[in-house]
C-alpha cells in the first residue's frame, strides 16, 4: 500500500512557481528542486525519460515529478505496469537502444523485485561487454523513514547497492545538491541508484537554477565538509546530514566543535575527505537510518580506522537503526538516529 | 485470441435478478436470512469504512485505505468460504476481515502505526495485511500446496475440505509474483481461488496500463480456469465463489475470478483521485451501488422489514462507536518491544542492541 | 479453456511437404539457394556443437552447452531477421549466432572462461547471452518499446522497419521477469517476438513441471497473438517467425511463439541426461532430427546437388579446424584486466584496488 | 546457464556408501555430509521438505540431494518451476501450513530473483505477526567461485543477507560442521540461509553420523577457535577456512603463530569469540571471498576495533574480493583471497 506523503502546506510550496532573488538564488524544498532537475535534464535532452508508477497524472506520489507528465506528454513521463523488475528491466532495454532512462521506485521497500536486474544485469553490462555498452540508467529511490509511514515504506537498503560493483550510489542532502545531482546522474554514463531522503522532501534551502545540465559525474563522487569543527568528524549522508548538524549546534552549546561531513556518495566512498578530517579531529562517528549492522558504517569505520589508525583517539562509533525490522510508526524515532543518539556517541568517543 | 464472456451477473443494477443457467440452482438456496446477512455485512463495512476516514482526517489515524464500492466483492466472496479456509487478503479486504470475525480495532492498529495488523492469522483463518503488491499470492500457493499435502482436499466431508483464496487488485496481476503463483498453483492442482478485484484502478493508472485484454484471460494463459463477475453484485460474486472454492476442495485445483468493480473513493486518505480522473467516471459507478443493488431487490421481493433496517443501523451506529472509542484508547506500544520477536530464538546482535538501548533509556540521556 | 490448435507444420518428419493456408505463399517464394542456405546453417551449426563438445572434453572449454536438435528452431527463426533487427538470446543460440555472422570463436571464449562473449551488441545486432533465466526477455521488451519511441516500425520502408526478438526456454517461462515482459511489450504494442524453444526439458525438468497446458497459451492470457509450430521443420519455424516479425514491424505489435523442440544433447557437459530420461524418448526425437527432414525434402525435389553438398561438408571441416586452433590459441587475459570497465567514468574504490593489486604483483610476493 | 559440477571422481565419493571407521568416525566430502544431514532431517520429521530445481532425479546440479528422492519420494524432494521468488514464496506458505521447507537456490547468482520474498517477507514474518507464526524455512546456497565456472556461479552475496533483520545466515567450512549445522538450520524456527561452500564441496573431513536430529539452534550461532596462534588471529568462514588454515601452516613455518576463526555464523555474529582472540593477539584479518567494500568484513572489523581499541596493534585488514563484478574464470584466482594475500595482509598488520 501506498501513502501519498504530501503535507499539503508542503505540497503547495513545491508546487509554488519558482523565483529567484537578487543573488541568484531561489528558495526551493528539496522535492520541487528534483523536479526542477528532472525538467531541466528532459528540456535538455530528449532522450531522457522518466518512468515509474503513477508518475504522470499524479506527479508522483510525493509530487516529484508534478507538472512533467503536463509539459512533456506521457511518452517521456511514462506511467508503467505496476512491477519494478519489468520497470528496471525495460529501462536497461531502452539504454541499449540509447536512451538515458530515469526510473522511480515508489517506495525504498518496493525496490527488491527488481533487485535481481539491478544486481546481475544493470550493474554488470558495461564490465560483460567490456566497455562496448554502457548502460546510463538512473534508478530514483525515495529513503528513510520520519514520515509516519506503514510498513516497507521507510527502508534505508543503500548498501545492498553500494556493496554491488557496476553500481554509482549517490545522496542529496539538501535542496540545492539535489537539484544538481540528479541532473549529474542522468548525465552520468553509468548506472546511478539515487536515494532521496524523503523525510526531507520538504524542508527548503537555495539553490541556483542557473546551473545548466550536468556533464559527466562533475562531483557526483565528492564528500564535502559542511561544518568545521575540531574535536570529532561526524559523517553523514542523506537525511541523516540534517540531523548531524542540528548535533552540531548543539555540541557547540555546549563547548564541543564538531566537524560534519557529507558524504553525498556511498559509492565510491570519499575516504580522503573523511580521513582527511578525522586525522585533524581524532575521532569519528557515522551516522546513517539504516541498521548498523553490515552497512555502511561499517565500511567506513573499517577504512577510516586503516587510513587514521595513529590519529584515532577512540574507535569509529555507529549511530544507527537497530538489527531489527523497521519498526512500527509509533515507535519509529526510537529507532532513527536522534541528535542525541549522536552526541551520546561523541560523548563517548571523546571520553573513550 | 481468447473470446472472454460478459461477467456474470445475478443482480441486475437496478436489482432485478437475472437468470444465469450455472447458478441459479445455488442461489435458490439462499435464504432470505442468508441475504440479509450480506446486506448487513455490506452495511457495516462501509460504515467501518466511513469512521476510519474520518479517524484519519482526525488525525488518529496516519492513513486509511478505504474499500469503499468494494462491499459486494468482498462479502459476497467472504460468505462462500467455510471457517476452514484460509484467506490472504492485500491490504483492502476489511470487508472480508469483517466477515471473518476479525476485531475491526486489529485492522486500524495497523492504519494508526502501532501494530501490524494484530489478528492472529491462524486463529482466525486470515493471514495479515501484505503491503509489497502480489507477494502473498505466493504465500496463498504455498499454503495450498500444503493443504492438499495434508489431505484436506477431496476427502468429501465438507467440514474437513480445505480451500484457500487470496485477494489482489488489478495492478498486482502485473507483477511476477503473481503470474510465479499462476505457475505454481497450476501444476500443483493447488486448492487455491485468485480472486482478483478489478476495481479500475492501481492508484492514479487505469486498468489499461496493466492489460490491454480483460484480466480474467490472465488465469487462461496458465491452464487455469476462469471466471469473470460483476464485483458489484454480490449475489454473482458469491455464487461465482463458491463454484471455485468447491472445486479446489474437491481437489479439481485452482481458479482465477476477476471480479469487475470500482473503488469508490481514494487510493488512501494521502490519494487525490480528482488528479487523474473524472467525477463523471465516479457518478456512473455511484449509479451501480453494490448495496443498494441488493437493497433494491430484497425491497422488490418484501424482505427487508423495517425492523431488519433498524436493527443494522443500530448495529453500524454501535461499530462506530466502538471504533472512535477504540482507536483512542489504544496504548501506545512500549519502545523496547521495537526488540521482541526479531527472532523466535534468541540473537546475540539484537541482544546486545536492547541492552544498549535500555541502559541508555534507563540513564536518561543528560540533554 | 483455450483450444490450442497443433503446431504449424510444413514439411512432415519424413520431409514430404504439407499444405498450410496461412504460410503456403511464403514458402512458395524461397528460393532453393534460400533453402540450401538453411540447410547448410544447420549442418554449420551442427558441426559447432561437436567440435565444441569435443573441445569441451578435450580440457580447452571449461563448459559447454550444445543446441544439438535445435537447429531448426534456430536457423528457421534467425533466417527471417532483417539486418536491422536485434536479437537477444539466451546462452544456447549457437545457430541464430552463426546465421547473424558472430565468430564463432567469440561464443566459445565464454565457455572457456576467458571472456564474456567478446562480439559486440551494436555491430552484430545480437546482445550477449544471458545466464539469468528469463532476464533478458525485459530488455528485449524495453528495447522494442525504444524502437518504437524512434519510429522505426509502421514506416512501410522495409530497411526501417525493425522488430525485436527474444529467445527463452520452456523453463523460462515460468520466471516473473519472462512474464512481465508479457505485460510490458503487450500495453506498449511493442515490436517483439517472444520465441520460445520448448525443448522438452529444463536441465532434468520436463516440461510438464512448468506448465499443465501448452506454452503456447500463455501469450493468449496477456493479449498477445500465439504460434505454436513444430520446432524440427525448419521451414515451418522461418515462415512463422517472419509472420510474426512482419506484424511486429509494421507496427501489430508482440507475438508468442511456441517451437515445439527438443535438446538432443545434455543440457551442458556437465549434465548426464541418463539420470533423469529415457534413451527411447531421445530415440524417438531422433526419428525427428531437423536436418534430415530437410535433407529428405531436398532431395525429393532434386535441389541438392552432390556438389553443394561436397561445399558444405568442406565448409564445416574448415570451420572445425577453426575452432580447434582457434581455441587453442586463445591468449590468455591480462590480469590487470579484471578492474577494467566496471564503470564507464573513474571511481575511486576500483582505481585504489586496482592500484594496490599493480603495486603486490609489481613488487611481487616473496613467498 | 548452469553447470553440473561433479568431479568424476568427487562423485564416487559423494555417492559412497557411508561407513564409520573404529572411532566412530565416517571420512565424508562436505556434499555427502550436507546429504546425510538432510536424510536425517527428513527421516526424523515427516514436515520436513526439500524443494527446488533439479533436486529430484537429478539429485542437484551438485549431487548435494542424489538419492532423497529416491528414498522419500518426489512428493518431498520436490523439483518446484524454475522460479527462486515461487520456490521461496510457496515455501512461506507452507511453512504457515506447518511444514518445515529446504529451499535449494541452484547457484549463488540466481538467488536475486528471490530476494524481495527472502527480505521482505520471510525475514519480517515472525516480527510483524509478533511471534504468532514462525517461519523454519532454510534456503540452501551453493556460493563462492574457485570452480572455474561462468557468470554468476560464483558469487558471495552473504552480507545482503546479514544485514536483513530476521535471518540467520550461517555457513559450515568443514564435512563435520555441515551434517551438524545443516540438522540445526532445519530444526532452527528461524529462517535460516544456509551458504555452502562450493568449491569445497568435494574435500573430505571426518564426520560423526552418530549425532541425532538437531533440537533447535544448539551451536549454530557460535563461532569456533580452529587454531590456537599468539601472532595475529585470522577470521574467516566458509570456503575461506581452508584458505586460512594453509595460510596459518605457511605461517609456522615462518615462525609466526596465526589463531584462526572459523565464524560458522555471520548473523548472529559471534564477536566475543573473536574479541578474546584479538585481544590475546592484538591484530587481526579477516578473510571471505565476497567483496571487501561494504562486505562483512566491515562490520566485523568496526565491531572488533570497537571491542580491542587498546589491544590492537594495527588496524583490522581485509583480504576479499575486489571491488569489481566476480571476474572470468580465467582470473578468478587473482580475485579470489589467497594464501599469498592472507599471508600479506598478516605482514602488513605485523608491520604497521
Ligand atoms: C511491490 C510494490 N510496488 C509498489 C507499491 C505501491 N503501491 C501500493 S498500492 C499500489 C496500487 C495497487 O493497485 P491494485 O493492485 O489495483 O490494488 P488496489 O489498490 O486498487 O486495491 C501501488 C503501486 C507496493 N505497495 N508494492
Ligand atoms: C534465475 C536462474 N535460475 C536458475 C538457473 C540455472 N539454470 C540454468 S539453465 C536452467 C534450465 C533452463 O531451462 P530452459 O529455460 O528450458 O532452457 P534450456 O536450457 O532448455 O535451453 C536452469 C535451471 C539460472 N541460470 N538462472
Ligand atoms: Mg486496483
Ligand atoms: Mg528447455
Amino acid at each position: 500500500m501506498t501513502m501519498t506523503q504530501t503535507r499539503p502546506s508542503g505540497a503547495a510550496q513545491a508546487n509554488g512557481a519558482a523565483r529567484a532573488g537578487d543573488d541568484g538564488l531561489t528558495t526551493l524544498t528539496m522535492a520541487k528542486a528534483i523536479n526542477l532537475g528532472l525538467r531541466a535534464a528532459l528540456a535538455a535532452d530528449p532522450l531522457v525519460l522518466l518512468m515509474g508508477e503513477d508518475i504522470g497524472a499524479l506527479g508522483g506520489v510525493f509530487r516529484v515529478t508534478d507538472g512533467l507528465a503536463a509539459e512533456f506528454g506521457t511518452d517521456r513521463v511514462v506511467d508503467t505496469p505496476l512491477a519494478e523488475s519489468g520497470i528496471v528491466g525495460t529501462a536497461i532495454g531502452l539504454a541499449m537502444r540509447g536512451y538515458r532512462p530515469v526510473c522511480e521506485i515508489q517506495f525504498d521497500g518496493f525496490v527488491f523485485p527488481a533487485f535481481d536486474q539491478i544486481t546481475t544485469q544493470l550493474a554488470k553490462m558495461h564490465y560483460r561487454t567490456r566497455g562496448k555498452l554502457s548502460l546510463p540508467v538512473v534508478i530514483r529511490i525515495p529513503f528513510g523513514g520520519g514520515i509516519g509511514a506503514v510498513e516497507h515504506h521507510s527502508e534505508s537498503p543503500e548498501v545492498l547497492f553500494a556493496h554491488t560493483a557496476g553500481l554509482r550510489v549517490v545522496s542529496p542532502a539538501s535542496p540545492a545538491d539535489a537539484f544538481t545531482m540528479i541532473q549529474e546522474a542522468i548525465a552520468s554514463p553509468d548506472p546511478v541508484i539515487f536515494f532521496e531522503p524523503k523525510g526531507r522532501y520538504w524542508e527548503k534551502g537555495q539553490v541556483d537554477l542557473g546551473r545548466p545540465y550536468a556533464t559527466p559525474s562533475g562531483g557526483l563522487d565528492r564528500a564535502r565538509v559542511v561544518r568545521r569543527g575540531t574535536d570529532a568528524t561526524v559523517v553523514a549522508y542523506g537525511p541523516t546530514v540534517h540531523t548531524a548538524l542540528k548535533a552540531a549546534d548543539a555540541a557547540a552549546a555546549e563547548g564541543r566543535s564538531l566537524e560534519v561531513i557529507d558524504l553525498r556518495s556511498i559509492s565510491p566512498l570519499d575516504t580522503d575527505t573523511v580521513a582527511e578530517s578525522v586525522r585533524r579531529t581524532g575521532r569519528c562517528v557515522v551516522v546513517h537510518e539504516a541498521p548498523v549492522a553490515f552497512g555502511t558504517g561499517g565500511e567506513i569505520a573499517a577504512r577510516i580506522t586503516e587510513a587514521c589508525f595513529y590519529h584515532l583517539q577512540a574507535p569509529v562509533l555507529r549511530v544507527g537503526g537497530f538489527a531489527t525490522p523497521y519498526p512500527i510508526a509509533r515507535l519509529e524515532h526510537e529507532y532513527l538516529p536522534s541528535v542525541d543518539r549522536v552526541l551520546d556517541a561523541v560523548d563517548r568517543a571523546v571520553g573513550f | 485470441m481468447v473470446e472472454t464472456p460478459p461477467p456474470v451477473q445475478l443482480l441486475a443494477p437496478d436489482g432485478v435478478r437475472v437468470a444465469h443457467p450455472t447458478y441459479d440452482d445455488a442461489v435458490a438456496r439462499l435464504t432470505p436470512d442468508h441475504l440479509r446477512a450480506m446486506y448487513g455485512d455490506m452495511v457495516l463495512a462501509r460504515r467501518f469504512d466511513t469512521e476510519a476516514t474520518a479517524l484519519q482526517r482526525q488525525g488518529e489515524l496516519a492513513l486509511f485505505a478505504p474499500a469503499l464500492g468494494q462491499e459486494a466483492a468482498q462479502i459476497g466472496s467472504a460468505h462462500a468460504l467455510a471457517p476452514q479456509d484460509m484467506v490472504f487478503p492485500s491490504y483492502r479486504e476489511h470487508g472480508v476481515l469483517h466477515t471473518r470475525g476479525i476485531d475491526p480495532l486489529d485492522v486500524l492498529s495497523l492504519f494508526r502505526g502501532i501494530d501490524y495488523g494484530a489478528w492472529d492469522p491462524r486463529a482466525s483463518g486470515v493471514h495479515l495485511y501484505t503491503l509489497v503488491i502480489g507477494s502473498h499470492t505466493l504465500h496463498a500457493t504455498g499454503y495450498a500446496m500444503g493443504v492438499a499435502r495434508d489431505g484436506a482436499v477431496g476427502t468429501g466431508d465438507p467440514a474437513r475440505d480445505t480451500a484457500v483464496i487470496a485477494y489482489f487488485g488489478d495492478g498486482a496481476t502485473s507483477q511476477g509474483d503473481t503470474n510465479e503463483s499462476l505457475v505454481f498453483a497450476a501444476v500443483n492442482d493447488a486448492p487455491i481461488v485468485f480472486f482478483c478485484q478489478n476495481n479500475g484502478w492501481a492508484i492514479s493508472e487505469p486498468t489499461s496500463k496493466q492489460s490491454r485484454v480483460p484480466l480474467a484471460d490472465r488465469g487462461l494463459g496458465f491452464g487455469i480456469p476462469t471466471v469473470r463477475v460483476d464485483g458489484n453484485d454480490v449475489l454473482a460474486c458469491w455464487a461465482v465463489t463458491r463454484e471455485a472454492l468447491n472445486r479446489a476442495r474437491s481437489g479439481g485445483g485452482p481458479t482465477f475470478v476477476e471480479a469487475v468493480t470500482y473503488r469508490m473513493g481514494a487510493h488512501t486518505t494521502s490519494d487525490d483521485p480528482t488528479r487523474y480522473r473524472t467525477s463523471e467516471e465516479e457518478e456512473s459507478w455511484r449509479r451501480r451501488d453494490p448495496i443498494d443493488r441488493l437493497r433494491a431487490y430484497l425491497e422488490a421481493t418484501g424482505e427487508l422489514p423495517e425492523a431488519y433496517l433498524a436493527s443494522v443501523e443500530a448495529e453500524a451506529e454501535a461499530l462506530g462507536a466502538r471504533l472512535r472509542q477504540g482507536v483512542r484508547a489504544m496504548a501506545a506500544p512500549d519502545p523496547a518491544s521495537m526488540f521482541d520477536h526479531v527472532y523466535a530464538t534468541s540473537h546475540a546482535g539484537v541482544a546486545r542492541e536492547r541492552q544498549e538501548y535500555l541502559a541508555s533509556t534507563a540513564t536518561g540521556s543528560d540533554r
